[in-house]
């Protein structure tokens, strides 16, 4: 695969022909065009012999410099209204883009230059651990006073006292007695079902259980597991789990 | 070599090691004595005494990190700085923790009704709450109050002078 | 705060700094006056002189790096390069967007004479370069520009330092 490395040579045809206007050792700004275009293209066919693809920016420069050179071997006509002296040199375009791409070119190679020399320097190899990066929080409160606090504290008590509490309105059975009488009842247990821990059929006994059952995984003290859809509800208490499996 | 450019050496090694590096690692690489190279470290280590680095021995190996003191200037570097007010859930968290101290997160949920995880970790990164400790009984779950920051900002010794306008009523 | 001690908190946050820190940063954070903070950086620059380290200006910020003497022996730590050397192609490309920022592909390509995607994918995905917005006009082309990263990467404190040279014959 030798071929590709010679492709590799050029970046482009703005860079051939600028290695070209270098191995003749002439004048960018007074380029000899035909001799120039002559070994532009020998180029491309040294390519093409070897079965090389060459690109299409090669083949629109190629044309390009036959443009020109047809340009430059016709006698200047002098173009009415405008004197001899000021139509235009057919090559000035292309040279100012080789002139602009070979600044380029010589920038890149002072950025070569310039990572060479970074990577002498070499950088703290360790991250800095355990510094806290949690936000900081200018003012924290804010404009918030004394008085705020306490209104919006007696507010949420006085919320409290008018809704009416779901747990005892439908039945003596409260909430959170449920929640100690479940506790007591998986003291010991290393696993419960829902339906042992249902005391009657009613539907407030049911409802309350599976609340309290609900807030107790909540907590964290408890794991519920149902294999199907409306199927029995196992019930491990954690604490229990983690002694069993250490 | 001379021990001075090895003392050197050795510095831009810890230095640039990406895990703390041992004697005997920067031994093989600068072919001294792990005896010397020792000393040489802790040559380095007296000249680090003005400076704000420390050469530090973690897992058998050297490191160079900032001192200790430089760690509330070192934590300017990293961490966000912001300045939005508290939001209604935050507000009536910290009132409950105010008023009920120490409380749980159970509690708290109680009194305001929804969940309250996100309000307590924002009181917290704020360090107008702090843990308490933890509960006995089940779970033990862990009580919060406020902070000596909360008590600054409005002027306060104890949770004793918070206003009490019609909340005896309902204690 | 004594001027010695805000010297070693800077040092401290030169050091610290993931990336290469400002004076500005600096100053905000230990709340001196940016000029206090540039001469303070100059004094650990001297106090530096003897020991394995440096600090350098890349990209408008300090970082604090091995002197360039010491490479052949931090090399055998046999740290991973961070990354290979750029193909010819992509260098090119960066040195057009360093001097043209903000720049389109269509106008680097126009510099190259040459298709340049693959190039500009390169440099973004080394984070050398980040789109900086859109341009008005048919088609809102991207814009593209250098990144800090670049800076650092090439040991630049700004684009201020690259070669004018030659620039006036075609601009």
């Amino acid at each position: 695969m030798g071929y590709i490395v010679e492709l590799d040579v050029y970046q482009g045809p703005f860079d051939l022909l600028l290695d070209l206007v270098a191995k003749n050792e002439v004048d960018l700004w007074d380029i000899p065009i035909a001799a120039i275009t002559e070994q532009y293209l020998a180029y491309l066919y040294s390519l093409q012999e070897k079965d090389l693809a060459i690109t299409g920016e090669f083949l629109v420069m190629a044309a390009t410099l036959i443009r020109i050179k047809s340009r430059m071997l016709l006698p200047q006509e002098p173009v009415e209204d405008e004197p001899l002296e000021e139509t235009e040199d057919p090559r000035l375009e292309l040279v100012q883009q080789l002139v602009r791409y070979k600044f380029f070119k010589e920038a890149a190679d002072f950025l070569k230059q310039c990572y060479a020399e970074a990577a002498k320097h070499f950088t703290r190899g360790q991250r800095i651990e355990n510094y806290d990066l949690s936000p900081i929080y200018i003012d924290p409160l804010g404009d918030l006073t004394l008085d705020e606090l306490s209104t919006i504290y007696n507010e949420l008590l006085s919320d409290r006292e008018q809704e009416p509490p779901i747990h005892t309105v439908t039945s003596q059975i409260s909430l959170e007695e449920r929640l100690a009488l479940v506790r007591l009842q998986l003291v010991g247990q290393p696993r419960a079902t829902f339906s042992e821990l249902v005391r009657s059929d009613s539907v407030t006994e049911i409802v309350v259980t599976f609340l309290a059952i609900l807030e107790l995984a909540r907590l964290g003290e408890i794991r519920l597991v149902q294999t199907q859809s409306c199927g029995e509800i196992d019930i491990m208490p954690l604490e229990l789990e983690v002694e069993v499996q250490p | 070599m001379k021990l001075s450019d090895a003392r050197v050496i050795i510095e831009g090694l810890i230095f640039a090691a990406e895990t703390p590096i041992s004697a005997g690692e920067i031994s093989a690489i600068v072919e001294l004595d792990v005896n010397v190279v020792e000393s040489l470290v802790e040559e380095v280590r007296e000249r680090y005494a003005e400076g704000a680095l420390l050469i530090r021995n973690v897992g058998g190996g050297y490191q160079i990190v900032t001192k200790p003191e430089l760690a509330p200037w070192i934590e300017k570097l990293g961490r966000p700085v912001i300045s939005a007010p508290l939001t209604a859930a935050s507000t009536e968290t910290l009132a409950i923790i105010a008023y009920q101290q120490p409380v749980t997160k159970a509690e708290i949920e109680q009194v305001r009704g929804v969940r309250s995880d996100s309000a307590i970790n924002n009181l917290l990164d704020r360090e107008l709450i702090c843990e308490l400790g933890r509960k006995a009984g089940p779970g033990r779950p862990i009580l919060y109050g406020v902070t000596e920051k909360f008590f600054e900002h409005f002027g306060l010794k104890s949770t004793d002078e918070l206003p009490l306008k019609g909340i005896s009523e309902w204690k």
